[in-house]
C-alpha cells in the first residue's frame, strides 16, 4: 500500500482522537462554576487563617461540610478588600442571607462510608496529605459533572489539587490504607 | 483518489482503531456501570449531625419512653429507653416505625378550617339560645352539641369538658366501658385470665408485660389462635363471641352456681370451667382481662379476690382547680338515640374505634353534623361532614393518658421531634377557641399543678435521673417534660375501683342465621389506627400478621365459600359489606373468619359478628 | 481479571483460569490473525483464480472430478483432490512410470459424431492446446464444445499481452442467455486472438513448457466417452426429453433443440461450471 | 430472484414460499424481543421468580439448550481431531446450531440478570472459585470461536466467494478450523461441566449437592458427558427434522447411524456413571447434610417417578442405539435420539426447577412456580431466532456437502461413498 | 475478602435467639427495615417477593389442639463462618466476608443481580430487589444516611447493621480508640425487640451472650450438619422446638399455615 493508500486511515485516526480527546470530554460533562470566586490563597495567606477556622469539624470529629454563609459572614459584613467578586458575594449572599450553592468537588458516592474522626483522631492526617495544599491552590474551578454517571469530575478524573496530591478516588483510599496495613475487606469503607 | 468506497473502510476502520486510544469507550463502558448506581429513583438519604432526643410515643397509651436517632434534626430511627420504669426500654413494631406515620398514603393536611370552626361556634349559640330562659331545662335534645373523645384521660380530654362545660347542653362523650379509673397491676398477679384480650400482643405496655410475664400464668381464651393465644400457658379455644358466657360460667362457679350454660356457650366441658375458677381462687391473686366484646367481665374480679390486688382503684393526675367545673364523663351509650345534632370526634390521637353504626345511632335523624378532627383518610373521615387536619405523632405536642397496666398516675408528654405541615390545628384548643375559651396553655397549666401538688417524681431519659418533683423548680419540670421526662406519682395506698355489678349473661348463642361465620378481628395494638407505610414488612411481606382488607379462613370454610387463598372476595354482615383478600390458614377454626381490625371491619362487624364470605 | 484490579490477588485458582483464559485468548487471536497473512499472501500471489476454479472444481460432483487414470481404468475409483493439474500429482509420475512406451496410434480420434486430432493436448474444460514450432502453444475449443455451443451469441477475449492463469477463466462465451468462462488451460501471456472463426482463439506463450497435466494420447477416447456419460446424467437430471439422450445424441443439436433448464445443466456439466 | 446466492447443483424452493415460511417465525420473534424488552425495562418483577425461585425456565432453558447445542463441539471434536471423515457431511449443520444455542443462552443470561449494564464486571473482577464465572468465561469465549466457524460457512456462499478476499480467507480460515476444534472442543468440555458443578457446588442445596473429585462435583463430569452423548443426537435429530421439513435427501443414512453409535456408546458409559453417583448421593451424601432422601420425593407432583422417567429416558435410547438393527431403521434411530435429548432435558430441569422447589428449612414449605409470559416469550425469542438463522443459511450457505451427490443419485440405488468404504 | 495483612483484632460477630422468649411481634423486623432503608413493599409484593432481611416465622409442632403448640421464629442472615455458600458462588465478588469481624456483606454496587448466591443460601435469607425501590412523598427524609439505598436488580442481606458497625468505629476513634467497645455495636433488631429475646456479641468473647449461648446444651444451630457453621444461635426449652435445626424432622406436606 503506497502513502496515498494509507491516507485515510490515517485520517480516520486523527478524527476520533480529536473526536475522543477533546469534543468527548466536552459533551459528556456539564461544567457549572462555583458561585463565589472564591480565593483560598487570599484567606490563607493574607488573612493567615487555618483549615479549621473555616472547616471546623463537629465535636464527634465528622466533617461539618461546606461553611455556611453565617460563617463567612462573621468577617464579611462589609468589604475588607477591593476586590470585585468580594462586592458581588456581599451584594448578593450576604445582605439578602442567601446561602451560595457550593458544588463539592470530592463528594463520595452513596455507597461509601468516609468519616473524617479516625483520620484525623487518629492517623492524626494533615488537610493537606489528601486535599492538598489548598492555600496554594488556584482559583476555584468549575465544578465538572458528569452527564450520564451524575459523578464529580474530580473524583473519578483527574485529582482535586492537581499534581501532587492523591485524588479521591478508592484506588488513591486503598494505596495508603495498603501501606498502613488496614485494607481488610471492601467492608471497611462501603456501606 | 480512486475507488471511494474502499478508502471510506478504511477511513472507518482507522477510525475504529483510533477510538481505541481514545476515553470514549472505556469512559461509556465505566459510566454506564456508575449510572446503574444512580439508578433514577434511588433516594439520597440527607446528611446532618447526629443527635438523640427523647420522647414519648403517643400511639397507644402505653405512651412508651422513645429515643429518636436524628440526622440534622429529622428522627430516622426510633428505640425504647432503657432502664424507664413503665415501659421498661419495649417499644411495638407500630411504635418503632411511628417516625414515618407523616407520610402515611392520603395523609390530611388541607381542610374546611374555618367552616369548622364556624360550624361549631353556631351549634354552641343554638344550643345556648335553645335553652336560654329556661333554668336548669333540659335542653331541646335535638340541639345538643357533643365531643367524642375516643382517648379520655388526656388534658385534651378536660379541654373538651371544659368547652363543652361551657355550652348550656354540651355532652362530653366517652366510649370507655364502665371500668375507668382503675388499673391492673401485673407485678402483683400470679393467674391471668385473658378472655381474648391480646395480653401478649400490644395490650397494656408491652415493656411491662414482658418485664411481668415471668411472674403470672397466663390462659388465654379464645376462639382463634391469636398471638397471645399461641404463646399462653393454657390455651382454651371456646366458640366465637362467647367469652361473657365464659365470664357467667366462672361466676356461677364461684358461686357454686350452675356452669352448663357457660360450658354450652363456650364449647367448654363443666369441668374445665369449674377448674379454671378453682385456677383463679387458689392461685391468686388473680386477673381476668375482659377482651372488648366483653367489657362486663370486668366485675368477675371482685369475685376472684384481684379486686383490690391486682385491680386498683388509680387516681388521675393533678388538675387546676378552676377546670373543675365543666361537663360531666358521659358513656356513649348512655346518651338517648337521636339526641345528638352536632358531633364532635377527635380522632387525631389513636384510640378505640367505635363502629360508625353505634354513634349514627345517637344522631338525629335528619341531616346531623359530624365534624372529625382527623390526619388518615380511613377513619370517621368517611361518615363526617367536615374533617379537619391534625398534627400526628411525631409532630403534636400532647399528654398521654396512663396505661391500663400503670397502677400510678403519671404525666408525660408526646414531645414533637418534628414539626406540623401548616394548615393543620390542634383539635381541643380549636374546639374551646370555638365555643369561646383559651384553652391554649392547658398543657402548662396542667404541669404546673402537678408541680404544685408535690407528689411524685421526675424522670429524665437524657440522663436517666430520677428526681423528686419538689426539688425541681416549675421552669425544669416543663422544660423537662418537654423533653420527654416522666411524671410519675408515688405509690399510694392501693384501694380497690368502686364496686361494679356482674351484668347479666348477654352471650346470646348466634342464632345461624345465612350468615354462617363468625368474624373475630385481631385487635392488636391501636389495631384501627393507620400505621407506617413500612408495615408492609409484617402482613403481607413476610404473611406475620394479617394485613388490613385480607381475611384469613380455614382450607375447608374457603373451599364452601368458593373461594381460594388470594382471591379476592366481599365480607358481608348484616351492618353491611366490605371487600377482602381471602388467605387460606389452617391454623383458623373452620366456620371463622379472621379479619384484621380495621375501621371498615369494626363499622361492619365490631368486635365480633356473623358474616358470610362470597367470592368476587 | 488484571492483576491490578483491587482485591486481585494471586492464588493458585487465579493462576490456573487466567493461564487457560489468556492461553485461550492468545490462540485463537494468533489464529485469527495467521489466516489473514496467509489470505495476504496468497492474494499477493494471485492464488484467488485457483482457489475458485477449485471450490469451483469441488462443487461437482465427486464423479466430475474423476482422475484421468480413472478415466483410463488404470485404477478403480480415484478422485482428483488436485484440480486437475497433475504436475503437482505425484501419483500421476508412478502412473506414468507404470505406462507401456505408448506406440504411434492413429491420428486422431472418431467418436459421438466428432473428431479429435491427436497431434494436440485436451483439457477436460474442452480445450484443446498444441505447440507451435515458436515455443507458444495455441489453444481452441475442441471438436464437443464447438458443437455444443455452436456460433456463440457474443464473446470477450482477453487483451494481447495479458496473462492467462492455469483454470482460470480464458475467455468467456455467451449462448442462449448464458453466460460461460472458457477454463484455460495453460499459464501465459496471451500473444495474438482469433475467434470461433478461424481454427484457434488464442496464441499464448505458457510460462512452463510442462503440459503433462493436459489429456493426450489413447486418453482421449475413454475421456470423451465419459464426458458423454456425464451429459447423459445431466440431462437426465434437468429432466431432458428421452429421445435427447440415447447413444447417438449430437451435440450440435443441443444448442437448438433443448429446453433452457437442460442447455444450462449441459453447458455447466461440460465446461466444469458448478 | 435470490438464485445466484443459492449453492450451485442443489434446488431450493421458491423466494415467496421461503419468505411465507419465515413470516411466523419473525412474528414469533417480535413478540419475543417485546416481553424481553419489557423485562429489561420494567424489571424482573415481570416474571414468576421470586426470591426462594431465584431462577427460573431461563436457566433451565440455558442449560437444557447448551447441552443440546454441544453437537457442535463435540462433532467438531470426532471430525478434525478423531478424524471421523464421514461427520463432514453434518458439521457445518452443527456448527450453526451450536452457534443458535449459545447464541441464545448468552442473550437469555442477558435478561435473566438484573443489572445488565453490569454484567462486564465478571469479567473484570471474577471470582475463580464461582462456577458461574467459569461458565460465563467459557461460554462467551465459545460463542466467538463458533462465530469463527461460521465465518467460512458464510464467505463460502457461491455468491460471496466471488469476491477473492472472501474467498482467500475463508479457504484459509478452514484450512486452520482444526485449531477452533481444538479450542471448543477445551472450552466446552469446561463449561458443560461448571454448568453441572454450578449446582452441585450447593452445599445448601443437598437436593443438588454432589461429592467432590478433585475441585469439581461429580456433576461436573456427568454433565459433560451426558452433553457429548445428546449433542450428535441433537444434530441426527435436526438432520432428519430438516430432511422431513425440506423433503430433501441431505446425508446418507449410515451419517446419522454413525452418530447415533456414538451418541449410544457414550449413554451407556452416562447410565453407569449417573447410577453409581445417584447411588453415592442417597446413601452417602445426602445423610450426612443431615437431610433423609424420602424427603426430596415426599413432595407432589415430584415423586420418585421423575427419577426413574430421567434414568429410563436414557435407558432405552442407549439400548435402540446400540443395537445395530434397530439403529439402521430411521424410525427406531431418530425418536431414540429424541428420546434421549428429552432425557438430558428432565435432567436439567431436576438440577435447575426441582432443586429450588424443595424446602431446606424444616418449617419451609414447598414451592410451586410457574412461569410468566414474558419469561415464556423471551424462550420462544429464542427459538425463532433459531429457527430464521437456520433456515437462512440452509437457504443460502452449504450446510449439507452430501446434499448435491444425493441429489444426482437417484435415491434407493445402493451406497458407494468412498467415506463408507470403512465400515 | 482482600486482605494482605491479618487485621489486628478478629470478632466472630454472632447471635443468641431466645425463640422461648419471641411474642413475634414483628418490631425487630420493623427496627431492621427503618435501620437499612429498605422500602415498603411494592402493591405487588408477597411474602416471596418482598424484601424482610429479618424475617419472623411462626412454627408449630405440627399437633392439633389442643396439644399444638406454637414458637416464633426470627430469621436473619446465618452469616455461615466457613464454605460461605454464597460467598464462594458470586461470580463477581459482590459478597465479600470481613475478616475482622466475620460478616457477611453484599455489595449492591458490584451485584450483577445474577442471584446465584440466592440459590446457594440454605436460609433464604437473601431478597432480590425485584422493583425500583419507593418511599412515599417525604419519607425519603427518613432515610438512614449510614446505609446506602439499593438499586433495582441487585440482591440484599442481613448484615447485622452494617452502617452501626461503620458508627461504632466512628464513636471509637473519636475517643481515641481503633477498637469499638462491646455493647457500643447492636444491631437495630437486637436494640428493638421488647422481650429481649435477640442477644448479640463476639463469639471470641467467651462472656458474650452467643458464646455463652454456644455452650448451652439448650441452643441450636439451623442446618448445623451442611457444615457452613452458622452464628446464630437458637435457644429453647422445648424439645421439639429444638429439631427445628433439623431439616430430617420436616413435617410432610400438609395445608399451608401463615407465617
Amino acid at each position: 500500500m503506497n502513502f496515498w493508500g494509507k491516507v485515510p486511515i490515517l485520517a480516520g485516526v486523527l478524527t476520533s482522537l480529536c473526536a475522543g480527546w477533546v469534543a468527548f470530554p466536552w459533551v459528556l460533562y456539564r461544567s457549572r462554576p462555583q458561585p463565589v470566586e472564591f480565593s483560598h490563597p487570599t484567606h490563607a495567606r493574607k488573612a493567615g487563617m487555618l483549615c479549621v477556622d473555616c472547616h471546623a469539624p463537629r465535636e464527634d470529629g465528622t466533617y461539618a461540610g461546606v461553611p455556611p454563609l453565617s460563617r463567612c459572614a462573621g468577617c464579611h459584613t462589609a468589604n475588607l478588600g477591593p476586590t470585585v467578586a468580594e462586592k458581588k458575594f456581599i451584594a448578593d449572599y450576604v445582605k439578602p442571607k442567601r446561602e451560595p450553592e457550593w458544588a463539592v468537588y470530592a463528594r463520595q458516592p452513596e455507597n461509601v462510608w468516609f468519616s473524617h474522626t479516625p483520620h484525623i483522631r487518629i492517623a492524626k492526617l494533615q488537610c493537606e496529605q489528601c486535599h492538598g495544599d489548598q492555600a496554594a491552590s488556584p482559583q476555584p474551578r468549575p465544578y465538572q459533572e458528569d452527564r450520564i454517571s451524575g459523578y464529580s469530575r474530580d473524583i473519578w478524573g483527574y485529582q482535586v489539587a492537581g499534581g501532587a496530591v492523591p485524588g479521591m478516588k478508592m484506588d488513591d483510599c486503598i494505596a495508603c490504607h495498603r501501606q498502613e496495613g488496614l485494607a481488610h475487606s471492601c467492608l471497611d469503607c462501603h456501606k | 483518489m480512486r475507488n471511494t468506497r474502499r478508502n471510506v473502510l478504511k477511513f472507518i476502520g482507522g477510525a475504529a482503531a483510533g477510538a481505541v486510544l481514545t476515553p470514549v469507550p472505556w469512559r461509556l463502558i465505566t459510566d454506564t456501570a456508575l449510572l446503574s448506581e444512580n439508578w433514577p429513583g434511588v433516594p439520597r438519604p440527607l446528611r446532618g449531625e447526629v443527635s438523640a432526643r427523647y420522647t414519648n410515643c403517643s400511639v397507644c397509651n402505653a405512651g412508651c419512653a422513645v429515643r429518636a436517632r436524628c440526622v440534622g434534626g429529622q428522627p430516622v430511627s426510633l428505640a425504647g429507653v432503657k432502664g424507664h420504669p413503665l415501659s421498661r426500654g419495649g417499644l411495638c413494631a407500630v411504635g418503632v416505625a411511628a417516625h414515618q406515620l407523616p407520610y402515611c398514603a392520603g395523609r390530611l393536611t388541607q381542610g374546611p378550617v374555618e367552616a369548622a370552626a364556624g360550624v361549631i361556634a353556631r351549634a354552641a349559640a343554638n344550643c345556648n339560645a335553645a335553652t336560654a330562659g329556661t333554668p336548669g331545662a333540659v335542653c331541646n335534645p335535638t340541639e345538643s352539641i357533643a365531643v367524642l373523645d375516643l382517648r379520655p384521660g388526656r388534658t385534651a380530654s378536660w379541654t373538651y369538658r371544659r368547652a363543652m362545660g361551657a355550652v348550656r347542653n354540651g355532652l362530653y362523650l366517652t366510649a370507655a366501658g364502665p371500668f375507668s379509673g382503675a388499673a391492673v397491676d401485673l407485678s402483683k398477679t400470679h393467674t391471668v385470665l385473658s378472655l381474648g384480650a391480646p395480653v401478649l400482643d400490644g395490650w397494656g405496655t408491652p415493656g411491662n408485660v414482658l418485664a411481668t410475664r415471668a411472674n403470672f400464668r397466663l390462659i388465654q381464651a379464645e376462639a382463634i389462635e391469636s398471638r397471645t393465644a399461641s404463646l399462653a400457658d393454657l390455651w382454651l379455644r371456646i366458640q366465637p363471641g362467647s367469652a361473657s358466657a365464659l365470664a357467667m360460667g366462672i361466676a356461677a362457679a364461684l358461686k357454686k352456681g350452675s356452669v352448663a350454660d357457660g360450658a354450652a356457650a363456650t364449647g367448654l366441658t363443666e369441668r374445665q370451667i369449674t377448674d379454671l375458677a378453682a385456677d383463679l381462687t387458689q392461685h391468686g391473686p388473680a386477673l381476668v382481662l375482659p377482651g372488648y366484646d366483653c367489657p362486663g367481665a370486668w366485675a368477675l374480679n371482685q369475685l376472684t379476690g384481684g379486686w383490690g390486688e391486682a385491680v386498683v382503684a388509680r387516681r388521675e393526675a393533678p388538675v387546676p382547680e378552676q377546670w373543675k367545673n365543666c361537663a360531666p364523663v358521659t358513656g356513649l351509650e348512655s346518651v338517648p338515640d337521636g339526641s345528638i345534632r352536632t358531633l364532635i370526634i377527635d380522632e387525631s390521637a389513636p384510640g378505640d374505634y367505635v363502629p360508625w353504626g353505634a354513634i349514627r345511632r345517637k344522631l338525629v335523624a335528619d341531616n346531623p353534623v359530624v365534624i372529625a378532627f382527623a390526619w388518615s383518610p380511613d377513619g370517621y373521615r368517611r361518615h363526617a361532614l367536615l374533617t379537619v387536619p391534625t398534627a400526628v405523632y411525631p409532630e403534636t405536642l400532647e399528654d398521654i393518658p396512663a396505661a391500663i397496666d400503670s397502677p400510678a398516675p403519671v404525666f408525660r408528654l408526646a414531645a414533637p421531634l418534628i414539626a406540623a405541615p401548616a394548615g393543620v390545628v390542634n383539635p381541643p384548643e380549636f374546639v374551646a377557641k370555638a365555643v369561646g375559651i383559651d384553652a391554649t396553655n392547658a398543657l402548662r397549666e396542667r404541669a404546673d399543678a402537678i408541680r404544685k401538688a408535690g407528689r411524685g417524681v421526675l424522670i429524665t431519659y437524657a440522663d436517666g435521673r430520677t428526681r423528686p418533683v419538689a426539688q425541681v423548680t416549675p421552669e425544669d419540670f416543663w422544660k423537662a417534660l418537654n423533653e420527654g421526662a416522666c411524671w410519675m406519682d408515688t405509690e399510694s395506698r392501693r384501694t380497690a375501683p368502686p364496686a361494679m355489678d356482674l351484668p347479666v349473661l348477654d352471650a346470646q348463642p348466634f342464632e345461624h342465621t345465612r350468615m354462617s361465620f363468625a368474624v373475630l378481628a385481631e385487635t392488636a395494638t391501636a389495631a384501627a389506627a393507620p400505621v407506617s407505610p413500612l408495615m408492609t414488612k409484617l402482613d403481607r411481606e413476610s404473611n406475620l400478621r394479617l394485613g388490613r382488607s385480607r381475611a384469613a379462613l380455614h382450607p375447608e370454610t374457603a373451599r364452601s365459600c368458593g373461594t381460594a387463598d388470594g382471591r379476592r372476595a366481599m365480607l358481608e354482615t348484616a351492618l353491611g359489606k366490605c371487600p377482602i383478600e381471602v388467605v387460606v390458614d389452617a391454623s383458623v377454626p373452620p366456620g371463622v373468619v379472621q379479619v384484621a381490625a380495621s375501621p371498615e371491619v369494626i363499622d361492619i362487624c365490631g368486635a365480633s359478628a356473623r358474616a358470610r364470605v362470597a367470592p368476587l | 481479571m488484571l492483576p491490578w484490579n483491587y482485591g486481585f490477588h494471586w492464588t493458585l485458582g487465579t493462576a490456573i483460569f487466567m493461564g487457560a483464559f489468556y492461553t485461550v485468548l492468545v490462540v485463537v487471536v494468533t489464529t485469527l490473525i495467521s489466516a489473514t497473512l496467509r489470505s495476504r499472501r496468497a492474494l499477493r500471489s494471485g492464488a484467488a483464480e485457483d482457489m475458485l476454479w477449485r471450490s469451483d472444481l469441488f462443487d461437482l460432483p465427486a464423479r466430475d472430478r474423476a482422475c484421468r487414470h480413472e478415466l483410463t481404468g488404470e485404477v478403480g475409483q480415484r478422485e482428483c483432490t488436485n484440480g486437475f493439474d497433475c504436475r503437482t500429482c505425484d501419483t500421476h509420475q508412478t502412473f506414468l512410470d507404470r505406462r507401456p512406451p505408448a506406440e504411434p496410434g492413429d491420428k486422431s480420434y472418431e467418436g459421438f459424431g466428432m473428431t479429435f486430432p491427436l497431434d494436440r493436448m485436451y483439457h477436460r474444460g474442452h480445450t484443446w492446446v498444441r505447440r507451435e514450432r515458436d515455443g507458444s502453444v495455441t489453444i481452441g475449443l475442441d471438436d464437443f464444445g464447438r458443437r455444443l455451443l455452436g456460433r456463440p451469441d457474443s464473446l470477450q477475449m482477453p487483451r494481447k499481452g495479458q496473462r492467462l492463469r492455469l483454470h482460470g477463466p480464458a475467455w468467456l462465451v455467451r449462448k442462449r442467455n448464458l453466460d460461460l468462462r472458457v477454463v484455460s488451460p495453460v499459464a501465459g501471456v496471451v500473444l495474438d486472438t482469433d475467434g470461433p472463426d478461424g481454427e484457434w482463439y488464442l496464441k499464448v506463450r505458457p510460462e512452463q513448457p510442462d503440459l503433462r497435466h493436459l489429456l493426450e494420447g489413447f486418453e482421449v477416447q475413454p475421456w470423451v466417452a465419459r464426458e458423454m456419460e456425464r451429459l447423459h446424467a445431466a440431462l437426465l437430471a434437468a429432466g431432458a426429453p428421452p429421445d435427447l439422450v440415447d447413444g447417438r445424441t449430437d451435440v450440435s443439436l443441443l444448442a437448438t433443440s433443448c429446453p433452457p433448464a437442460c442447455w444450462e445443466a449441459a453447458c455447466s456439466t461440460m465446461f466444469l461450471r458448478p | 430472484m435470490d438464485r445466484r446466492f443459492i449453492p450451485a447443483g442443489v434446488s431450493r424452493c421458491s423466494t415467496a414460499k421461503f419468505l411465507l415460511w419465515l413470516a411466523p417465525w419473525a412474528a414469533l420473534l417480535a413478540f419475543g424481543l417485546y416481553s424481553a424488552g419489557l423485562c429489561l425495562v420494567k424489571g424482573l418483577n415481570q416474571t414468576h421468580m421470586n426470591n426462594r425461585f431465584a431462577f427460573g425456565l431461563w436457566i433451565f432453558l440455558d442449560l437444557t439448550v447448551i447441552a443440546l447445542g454441544a453437537g457442535a463441539f463435540f462433532t467438531g471434536f470426532l471430525l478434525y481431531i478423531l478424524k471421523r471423515k464421514e461427520l463432514r457431511a453434518v458439521i457445518n449443520s452443527a456448527v450453526v446450531i451450536g452457534l443458535m444455542c449459545y447464541g441464545g443462552a448468552m442473550a437469555v443470561l442477558g435478561v435473566d440478570v438484573g443489572q445488565p449494564l453490569r454484567a462486564w464486571f465478571t469479567f473484570w473482577y471474577p471470582n475463580v472459585h464461582s462456577m458461574l464465572t467459569e461458565v460465563t468465561f467459557c461460554i462467551s469465549c465459545y460463542l466467538t470461536v463458533l462465530l469463527i466457524e461460521y465465518v467460512p460457512i458464510v464467505l463460502k456462499n457461491r455468491k460471496l466467494r466471488q469476491i477473492p478476499h472472501f474467498l482467500v480467507f475463508q479457504h484459509e480460515l478452514h484450512k486452520l478450523v482444526y485449531v477452533f476444534a481444538g479450542v471448543g472442543t477445551f472450552l466446552s468440555f469446561f463449561h458443560q461441566g461448571s454448568l453441572g458443578g454450578l449446582y452441585g457446588v450447593l452445599r445448601g442445596r443437598p437436593f443438588a449437592f454432589r461429592e467432590e473429585l478433585g475441585i469439581w462435583p461429580t456433576t461436573f463430569f456427568l454433565f459433560i458427558l451426558s452433553a457429548a452423548a445428546v449433542g450428535p443426537s441433537f444434530i441426527l435429530l435436526t438432520t432428519w427434522l430438516v430432511q422431513k421439513i425440506s423433503g430433501k435427501r441431505l446425508v446418507r443414512p449410515q451419517v446419522l447411524q454413525s452418530l447415533g453409535r456414538i451418541s449410544g456408546l457414550l449413554l451407556a458409559a452416562y447410565v453407569l456413571l449417573k447410577t453409581l453417583d445417584t447411588l453415592v448421593w442417597l446413601n452417602r451424601t445426602t445423610p450426612r447434610s443431615g437431610f433423609l432422601p424420602a424427603q426430596y420425593y415426599a413432595w407432589k407432583p415430584f415423586g420418585v417417578w421423575i427419577l426413574a422417567v430421567e434414568m429410563a429416558l436414557f435407558l432405552v435410547p442407549m439400548v435402540i442405539l446400540l443395537t445395530p438393527k434397530l439403529r439402521a431403521r430411521a424410525g427406531w434411530l431418530v425418536s431414540s435420539a429424541a428420546m434421549a435429548c428429552c432425557g438430558v432435558a428432565v435432567n436439567r430441569f431436576v438440577l435447575t426447577i426441582q432443586t429450588l422447589a424443595l424446602p431446606t428449612l424444616s418449617f419451609d414449605r414447598f414451592l410451586q412456580y410457574l412461569p410468566s409470559w414474558q419469561e415464556t416469550g423471551t424462550f420462544l425469542a429464542v427459538l425463532a431466532a433459531a429457527v430464521l438463522v437456520y433456515s437462512i443459511s440452509f437457504r443460502y450457505f452449504e450446510l449439507f456437502p452430501e446434499e448435491r451427490e444425493l441429489r444426482r443419485e437417484p435415491s434407493g440405488r445402493p451406497e458407494t461413498a468412498p467415506a463408507m468404504a470403512g465400515k | 475478602m482482600i486482605s494482605e495483612r491479618k487485621p489486628a483484632k478478629i470478632c466472630r460477630y454472632g447471635m443468641a435467639v431466645d425463640i422461648d422468649k419471641c411474642t413475634g411481634c414483628g418490631a425487630c423486623m420493623i427496627a431492621c427495615a427503618v435501620e437499612n432503608n429498605v422500602p415498603p413493599g411494592n402493591p405487588d409484593a408477597t411474602d416471596l417477593t418482598g424484601i424482610t432481611w429479618l424475617r419472623v416465622f411462626k412454627v408449630d409442632n405440627g399437633e392439633e389442639y389442643p396439644r399444638k403448640e406454637s414458637v416464633y421464629f426470627p430469621m436473619m442472615c446465618q452469616q455461615c463462618g466457613v464454605e460461605t455458600p454464597c460467598y464462594l458462588v458470586c461470580p463477581q465478588q459482590a459478597v465479600d466476608v470481613d475478616p475482622a469481624t466475620g460478616i457477611v456483606f453484599q455489595m449492591p454496587e458490584r451485584c450483577l443481580g445474577c442471584r446465584y448466591c440466592m440459590a446457594a443460601c440454605p436460609y433464604h435469607s437473601r431478597y432480590f430487589n425485584w422493583w425500583d425501590p419507593k418511599w412515599p412523598a417525604g419519607m425519603e427524609k427518613t432515610l438512614n444516611p449510614d446505609v446506602a439505598p439499593r438499586m433495582r436488580g441487585v440482591v440484599e442481606k442481613c448484615n447485622y447493621c452494617h452502617g452501626r458497625w461503620h458508627a461504632a468505629r466512628q464513636r471509637a476513634a473519636e475517643a481515641g480508640e481503633t477498637e469499638i467497645s462491646p455493647g457500643d455495636y447492636v444491631p437495630a433488631c437486637v436494640e428493638a425487640c421488647p422481650a429481649g429475646a435477640i442477644q448479640f456479641g463476639d463469639l471470641n468473647d467467651p462472656t458474650s451472650a452467643p458464646a455463652i449461648a454456644a455452650k448451652d446444651p439448650e441452643s441450636f444451630r439451623l442446618l448445623v450438619k451442611l457444615g457452613t457453621d452458622p452464628k446464630v444461635y437458637y435457644h429453647s426449652k422445648r424439645e421439639w422446638a429444638r429439631r427445628i435445626g433439623d431439616p430430617s424432622q420436616a413435617p410432610s406436606p400438609k395445608e399451608p399455615s401463615r407465617g
